[in-house]
This record gives C-alpha cells, sequence and structure tokens, in this order.
C-alpha cells in the first residue's frame, strides 16, 4: 500500500465529493461530504500534537548532548510538559490553565510581534524612499491612510479621513480584486496539479500575517 | 546629512516608545470620526430582535490581542445587553475560546442571558477551512458537544438552530488564515449568511473587494476601529484612550520618512552606489 | 500580582531583542515556544474529545474510529522507514481542502468579484474600479509578446493602481504594528507599574 | 443542480478545462511565449556588479517551509536560486543563501552545486555558502542583518515567503547599499520590498519567474492556462460593464443563475 496512485487516488475521491456536493443536491454525497469534512477535523486534531512530538526529539537531543544553549532546552520542555499535564487534567477552562495562558503565552505572543512597531519605524526612517515613480506613488498614499487613521490627521486637515477611505474603497479595492481574482484562478490551478497528481506533498498551513 | 542616515537605531526605537508613552500619560483626546464600516456593524448588532441567532467567532491568537481585544469587548458588551438575541460563541483558533471565556467572565453580572438558553460556548474545533465549512453545514455534527461538555442535544436553545442558514449574522474577530476568506467562502458564499469583521488592521485593505461585494457587510479596522465603537457605545474603554499614542506615533513615522527621503536625496553620493 | 510581574518579565525579555539578540531574550524565546506547543497539544486534545471520542460515546457512532486512526498514522514519520504511512492523512487532509478551495474560490473570489464590478461607467469611481480591475488583470497576463503595446500600456497603469493599494497596506500596517506596541506600552505603564489612571 | 450556482459552475469547467489543456499541452513539448520580468532580469546586472565590487550577492528563498499551501514560493525561490548560482558561477563572484528551515537546507544546496556544475566551475563551489541561520523568525532576521552588514553585500535577492522579517531584511541591504531585488506572494510583505527595493516581484510574478527560471513544462502550461482563464474573467467583465452601461443588467441576473 505504499503505491502513491493510491494516495492521489484517495485525495482525488475526497476533493470530488465535496466539489460535487457544492454544485449537486444528492443526499448520499451531502451525508459523506458532512461526514469527511469531520473526518478531516479529527485528522487535524491530532494534528496538532505534531508540533509537540518534535520539539522532544529536537530539544531531547541537545539536552542529551550538552549542545549550545541546553538549558533553555530544558525550559522549553518543562513548561511544554507543565503546561500540557495542566490543561489534560484542568482543562482549558480551568483556572490554573488560564494563570499560564494569560500571564506567559498572552504576553509573549504579543510582545513578539510588537517589536515590529520598532522595526518599521526604524526602516522608515533609513530605507523607505521614493527613488522611482512606484514607491513615490506608494508613499504618498500610504501617508495619506496613515493620516486618514490616526486622529491627529483629522485635527490636522478635516479631509484626511475621506481621502483615505476614497484610496482604500476605490483604487485600493479595485487593485486587491484584480490580485483577488488572479489568486482565485492560481488556487484552482494550484488544486487541479494536486489532482492530477502532478503537485505532491501539500498541506494546508496557515498564520499571522 | 551624512549623521541623519546614521543614527543609531535604538535611539529610533527609544522616541517610538516615548511618542507611545508621554500621551499615554498626559492624554490630550484628539477627537476622531466613525468611519461608515465600523458605523456598519454597530447597525448590524443593533438592529438584532428577540430571537435573532448572533454567531461570534474568535479566530485570533495573543500576537493579535492587542487590536482584537477591545473590539471584541465592545462587541461582545453590546450583543449581550441586546435582549432576547441567541448568542453562539465558537473559534476555530485555538487560542479563541480562552478570549471568548475571558470577556464572558469580566462580563458576569452585567446582562441577563442564561447559559443554554440564551447562549453558549462551543469552544474550537481544528482543522481551519474544513472546521468552519463542517460548522456552517451541521453545527450539530461538528459540534457534538459544548466547551463545558454538554451534549449538543441538551441544549435548548440549539435545538431549532441547525446550520448557518439559521443565523442571522456572524461576527468574526479574526487576524490571519483562517479568516475573513475562510468564512466568506464557506459560510457566506454558500448560505447567503450576514457577515461582519473585526479585524487587524494588516488584514483591512486585502479584504476591501469582500466588503465592496457586499460578502462582508461592515468591519472595524484593528485598535482605530476598537475606539470607535467604544464611543458609539458611548463607553470610552483601553482603545479610546490609546488614540493619542496612536497619532503620535503615526506623526512619528511620518517625519522619518520625510526625514529619511530629505537625506537620501540630498546625498551627493547616492548616484554613484 | 505574581501573574503581573510574570507577563512584565517576559514583556521585558522579548523587548530586550530591541536593544541586542541576548542571552535572556532567547530563553523567554524558548519558555514561549513551549507552552504555545503546549497550547496546541491541549486544544487538540480537546477538540479531539468533541470530535471523535463523544461521538462514539454517546451516540455509538463507530465509523469516527476510522480517522481517528488514520489520524495516529501521522506519527509514522517519527519511525524509520515508515514515513510513507503519514502520507494517508496528508491525502485525506490535502483532498478536503482541496476540493473547498476549488469549489468555495470560484464563487467567493472570481465569479461574485466579477459580478460586484458590473457597474454602468456613469462615474470616475465607476470607470477607475473597472479600469484597475481590468489593467492589473492584465498585469497578471504572463503568456504574450513584450512587444504588445496594449498589454504594455495596461500592465504599467495596473502597476501603478496597485502601487496605491499597497500604499494604504503600507498605512495600515503602521497602524497594525503601532497599535501592537501600545498594547505592550499599556501593559507596562498600566497594569504593571500603575501609572495609568 | 443546486439552485444559484450554475453559472459557477460552468465557470469551473471553463477554468479547471484551460488548464488542464495547457499543461497537458506544456507536457508534450509545446512551448509558450512569457513576458518579461523586471526583476528577474536585473539579476544578472546585481551579479555582475558584485563582481566588479569584489563582495558577496546575499540570497534568501524565503522562511517557508516545503509542506503547505506556502510551499510554492519556496519553490519558486529555490529554481530562480538556480538562476542566480549559475550567474555567479559563470562571473566568478561570490554568494551566500541564508535558510530558515533546515529541510529546505540539502535542497539549496543541491541547487547550488549543481549550478556551478554546470557552468563547469565545480572547484569554485564554496561548501559554507549556503547556511541554517535560524529557526526562530525573528533570529533569523537578525542573523540575515548581521551577515548583510558585516560583508557589505552588493546584491540583496530575496525571493519566496516572507512574512514580517521582510522590512527587516529589506532595511540592512538597503543600508550596505546593496542592490535589492525581492519578491513575494504574500502580499501584506510587497509594500516593504517596494518602499526599499530596487526591483520587486509582486504576488504571481515569482510563480511566473520561478518557472521562467527552470523552464518547469508543467508550471509554464498553467500558467498558460491560467492566463485564459483571466482572459475570460476579462471578457466577462467588459460585456457586463457595456451591458451595464446600456441600462441592462442580463449578464449580472445571469452570474448568479
Amino acid at each position: 500500500m505504499k503505491s502513491q496512485g493510491l494516495m492521489i487516488a484517495l485525495t482525488f475521491l475526497f476533493a470530488i465529493i465535496i466539489i460535487l456536493d457544492a454544485f449537486f443536491a444528492v443526499d448520499f454525497i451531502s451525508a459523506a461530504s458532512t461526514e469527511i469534512q469531520n473526518w478531516g477535523t479529527i485528522i487535524a486534531s491530532i494534528a496538532l500534537a505534531l508540533a509537540a512530538v518534535n520539539l522532544i526529539r529536537v530539544h531531547s537531543r541537545r539536552i542529551m548532548l550538552r549542545r549550545g544553549e541546553w538549558y533553555n532546552s530544558v525550559a522549553l520542555l518543562l513548561i511544554m510538559f507543565v503546561q500540557t499535564a495542566i490543561g489534560l487534567f484542568d482543562t482549558s477552562t480551568g483556572d490554573i490553565y488560564n494563570f499560564g495562558f494569560n500571564n506567559i503565552m498572552t504576553p509573549l505572543g504579543a510582545t513578539m510581534y510588537a517589536l515590529l512597531a520598532f522595526w518599521i519605524a526604524s526602516a522608515a526612517y533609513r530605507a523607505f524612499t521614493a527613488r522611482s515613480i512606484d514607491s513615490a506613488i506608494l508613499l504618498v498614499a500610504a501617508t495619506v491612510v496613515m493620516l486618514g487613521n490616526a486622529p491627529i490627521g483629522e485635527s490636522i486637515w478635516s479631509a484626511f479621513p475621506g481621502m483615505k477611505t476614497w484610496i482604500m474603497d476605490v483604487p485600493n479595492m479595485a487593485a486587491q480584486r484584480g490580485i483577488m481574482i488572479g489568486g482565485g484562478i492560481g488556487a484552482i490551478a494550484l488544486g487541479l496539479r494536486i489532482l492530477m497528481g502532478i503537485e505532491r506533498g501539500h498541506l494546508g498551513g496557515g498564520g499571522e500575517e | 546629512m551624512k549623521v541623519l542616515q546614521n543614527v543609531d537605531r535604538r535611539i529610533i526605537y527609544l522616541l517610538v516608545f516615548l511618542a507611545l508613552a508621554i500621551p499615554m500619560l498626559q492624554p490630550i483626546g484628539l477627537p476622531f470620526s466613525i468611519n461608515e464600516s465600523s458605523q456598519k456593524v454597530y447597525d448590524l448588532v443593533e438592529a438584532l430582535k428577540p430571537g435573532d441567532v448572533l454567531v461570534l467567532s474568535f479566530d485570533y491568537s495573543p500576537s493579535g490581542q492587542a487590536q482584537l481585544d477591545p473590539q471584541a469587548r465592545a462587541v461582545m458588551k453590546h450583543a449581550y445587553g441586546k435582549e432576547g438575541v441567541k448568542i453562539i460563541n465558537v473559534a476555530f483558533w485555538p487560542s479563541g475560546p480562552l478570549f471568548a471565556d475571558k470577556f464572558l467572565g469580566e462580563m458576569e453580572g452585567t446582562h441577563d442571558k442564561v447559559y443554554g438558553e440564551d447562549y453558549v460556548s462551543l469552544g474550537y474545533v481544528a482543522g481551519a477551512e474544513t472546521a468552519i465549512s463542517a460548522f456552517a453545514k451541521d453545527m450539530h455534527l461538528a459540534y457534538p458537544r459544548d466547551r463545558h461538555g454538554n451534549s449538543m442535544s441538551d441544549i435548548p436553545m440549539m435545538k431549532d438552530i441547525k446550520s448557518a442558514a439559521d443565523v442571522d449574522l456572524m461576527i468574526s474577530f479574526g487576524t490571519g488564515t483562517p479568516g475573513v476568506p475562510e468564512h466568506v467562502r464557506q459560510v457566506v458564499t454558500v448560505y447567503g449568511t450576514p457577515f461582519a469583521v473585526c479585524m487587524n488592521s494588516v488584514s483591512v485593505a486585502g479584504n476591501i473587494p469582500y466588503y465592496n461585494a457586499g460578502q462582508m457587510k461592515g468591519y472595524l479596522n484593528g485598535l482605530r476601529g476598537a475606539a470607535e465603537y467604544e464611543k458609539m457605545m458611548g463607553e470610552a474603554g483601553s482603545a479610546t484612550a490609546s488614540m493619542d499614542s496612536l497619532s503620535f506615533s503615526h506623526l512619528t513615522v511620518i517625519i522619518f520618512i520625510l526625514i529619511g527621503n530629505i537625506a537620501y536625496f540630498a546625498d551627493p553620493d547616492r548616484k554613484k552606489k | 500580582m505574581i501573574g503581573t510581574w510574570l507577563a512584565a518579565i517576559g514583556t521585558l525579555g522579548l523587548m530586550s531583542f530591541a536593544i541586542k539578540e541576548n542571552p535572556f531574550y532567547r530563553f523567554v524565546e524558548h519558555v514561549y515556544v513551549g507552552i504555545g506547543a503546549a497550547h496546541s497539544v491541549v486544544m487538540g486534545w480537546e477538540s479531539l474529545q468533541t470530535k471523535a471520542i463523544t461521538p462514539m460515546v454517546e451516540s455509538a457512532d463507530y465509523i469516527k474510529i476510522i480517522p481517528l486512526i488514520v489520524g495516529l498514522l501521522l506519527f509514522a514519520r517519527f519511525f524509520k522507514g515508515q514515513m510513507w504511512l503519514s502520507r494517508y492523512p496528508l491525502a485525506m487532509l490535502v483532498g478536503i481542502g482541496t476540493g473547498l478551495t476549488i469549489k468555495g474560490t470560484i464563487g467567493a473570489q472570481i465569479i461574485n468579484q466579477v459580478r460586484a464590478t458590473l457597474v454602468p461607467l456613469n462615474s470616475i469611481n465607476n470607470i477607475i474600479i473597472v479600469l484597475g480591475v481590468l489593467t492589473v488583470l492584465m498585469f497578471f497576463y504572463f503568456t504574450r509578446k513584450n512587444t504588445n503595446p496594449l498589454f504594455n500600456t495596461s500592465s504599467r497603469i495596473g502597476r501603478y493602481v496597485m502601487m496605491i493599494a499597497f500604499g494604504a497596506l503600507f498605512g495600515n500596517a503602521v497602524m497594525g504594528r503601532m497599535s501592537l506596541m501600545i498594547g505592550r506600552v499599556q501593559f507596562l505603564l498600566g497594569d504593571w507599574l500603575g501609572l495609568l489612571g | 443542480m443546486k439552485s444559484g450556482v450554475m453559472f459557477q459552475f460552468f465557470s469551473l469547467l471553463i477554468v479547471a478545462g484551460a488548464i488542464i489543456f495547457f499543461i497537458q499541452k506544456a507536457r508534450s513539448g509545446t512551448t509558450n511565449q512569457i513576458r518579461t520580468i523586471a526583476g528577474l532580469e536585473a539579476i544578472e546586472e546585481a551579479v555582475g556588479r558584485a563582481t566588479e565590487m569584489g563582495r558577496m550577492v546575499h540570497f534568501s528563498p524565503g522562511i517557508a517551509g516545503l509542506n503547505g499551501v506556502t510551499a510554492a514560493q519556496t519553490f519558486a525561490g529555490l529554481e530562480t536560486l538556480g538562476m542566480v548560482s549559475k550567474l555567479v558561477a559563470r562571473y566568478g563572484a561570490k554568494i551566500f543563501v541564508s535558510i530558515r528551515q533546515p529541510i529546505v537546507l540539502p535542497l539549496a544546496e543541491e541547487v547550488v552545486r549543481q549550478a556551478y556544475m554546470a557552468e563547469g566551475a565545480i572547484e569554485a563551489y564554496d561548501e559554507d555558502c549556503v547556511q541554517y541561520l535560524s529557526s526562530q523568525q525573528f533570529a533569523y532576521a537578525a542573523a540575515v542583518m548581521g551577515i548583510i552588514q558585516r560583508e557589505k553585500a552588493a546584491a540583496n535577492i530575496l525571493l519566496g515567503g516572507f512574512w514580517a522579517e521582510s522590512l527587516m531584511i529589506a532595511e540592512a541591504g538597503f543600508h550596505a547599499g546593496a542592490i535589492q531585488i525581492a519578491g513575494s506572494a504574500n502580499i501584506t510583505q510587497v509594500p516593504f520590498f517596494v518602499a526599499a527595493c530596487d526591483y520587486v516581484l509582486i504576488g504571481e510574478e515569482l510563480y511566473a519567474a520561478g518557472a521562467i527560471a527552470s523552464g518547469n513544462p508543467v508550471k509554464l502550461g498553467s500558467i498558460a492556462g491560467q492566463d485564459i482563464s483571466k482572459l475570460y474573467a476579462m471578457i466577462l467583465l467588459v460585456i457586463g460593464v457595456l451591458a451595464a452601461s446600456a441600462g441592462s443588467d442580463f449578464l449580472y441576473d445571469l452570474m448568479i443563475k
């Protein structure tokens, strides 16, 4: 059963059930589509543990070989095991679990990306220049949008919010729609290449913008 | 001019920090207007009638919390104050349910909704777009139990609510993927559910076509959107308090771009680079 | 109280990266990765209870054993030579995902978007919108000769329209990034130091 | 058929048909002409300049891995890396490739080695020119910034999936005075590239660049099929807008049939 053909057939079958269900009202296809989508959520639930297993492998090796900053690996695994244990016994609605979530995970996650405020200011100062027509248009539009967003813009000139709204709803909308249509066609093409068995080894991803 | 280009980056960081911190300590309270897109979100919630079903989907993580928390707080307060509206809290990001719990905890005693009768927390289901699609298609099969372990069939308010077609308004608090496109693809397009979004600022520009096409009926833009919602509710909160900081940090960035460009164009070595 | 201090120490630890990459930063970063992974496991387990265990125990829906076993095959990748087994759950997930993308995209992102652009050319804004969408599509039209004047002009216009859009994106990104830092500064000055009214 | 989806269904048939047809046609050897992509053309100039100045070319294929929807960007980045390293080998310049995902490292090494081999310059290939720096997003960015500044890179080429680190790396390259060529399909990062770089590949241009650089017929065929689908959207648009201007909503109504 190592055959790639079988896997591609499986992928194809699951995809076609969902596509048919979208366009045709057939009871057993609808039921099958509902069932496999719920299967998908079950498999995805299990997949959430993969990262943890991977971390255990990487960091336990680092600790055993006393490589690099192995004590950080100890900290990583320790907090991972403790918080997981609390979560499994106390559930994620429990007070102890929420203590860790609210006082460790949330502030750290929030700070990680908050640093971008610094990076963007420094890049604005040192690198963002209007050296071509492209970048000149971009910087002018960006400045107007910034003045439309920040309350101080309104205090300087009451027309800024209106200008911002126009940029967002007219030229920005048009460009984003063109990109969206092109990107949508690209996504369908990628899907077709997967179903044709040409493109392999994809798994849906996602993250913070 | 060379000096201007070689200012230590840490000085820039410090200036940004001060631009944020000083207005917090010495607020001036610059006035701000309400964007039409935010007004629409408020009006959608305001127009909910007794018996209407509202779904609140918590699709963000700690990284987006600074923008999404104030939005969610304001919108939830508004929604839970609407008499007779049935509210379903769900999440398609793993941190979502914990945020929802936090706000429900804060609001305890301020509303007269009863768990199971008027509102329910379904919690998180993995699978991103697949989970969204499964939820929209059949909530009872997608969530055999709620977040507290109660069987779905034992929850009185869910008796007549089967799919997204029974929902009168869906609001997503979202910062990334899965987010707006996934909800539009699997919920709005299929069931025609009215949909509004509270999102982080970075996502706004790219999602505008959905707003223009009516697939998204309204949206809040980041912290500014939250402040506008607080203003419409008539209750200034943390977002309103941060508007001066937002103003001065923007001003700092604009001034930096100006100085950077002056230095760049005044640099005689520029052509030889 | 202890919680606020913990959060403040962590916040400052990560912020110290702005001054210089340092050992304390790396320690805090490891803690973050650890607790983040724990959160995924816990929420994954609760999702699994909701989706697979409850139906099997309460409604005797034993067919859920199939995805459960197939899902466990994901871990086969950690055993030498058994990697191929973990491709079965992936094949299923990819199949479902691809199906949902294809059927969702054609309506939401293509047909409905084109439809919303079918406006009469009776105002400047409508003309800009129609021309904008068309020229941006032209810009992304790749299989053509470089000498085609119609395409060259229109894709240049498309490029400029996109630059305005990128400016809008940029402006909003600045607001987003600043808001994140505002959240942290509010925490440090208010919740931790108690300096804010 | 369910109500309201007929037009979508037939459109899907047209789009899918065009894409499949052109992929099959390309597989059987038909080639398509593709418009030039300015950023891709500029790579030769950038490598030439680095050679003259005796400073290195920095390349990053982004921070995405080989799984998930963003993998396509990594592959497009690696395909262009092949072209970049051939030019580097031909001119006798120096290249440094920064890697964030361990799984991408062996692939990138192989691409560079193959390129040196193809140019008959394998003895000039430096094993350390492809390096894994860190798996953590910002630690990776900090390491890349350090390298670009220390070595005063003459060219900075960033092609692949980039997220929040994009502007940090682009700022470092700008400050080092490098010619910067960047591209990503993550539209949210493109504005920062436009503001700080000399040439930018926008969105799908990245995939087209990868297809051109590698000459992969399936990808080239897919691009041709996608273009036909875009043409279909444009035709609908033109007809519908003209009709709407003349007061007829027939297409507008037909599309929700």
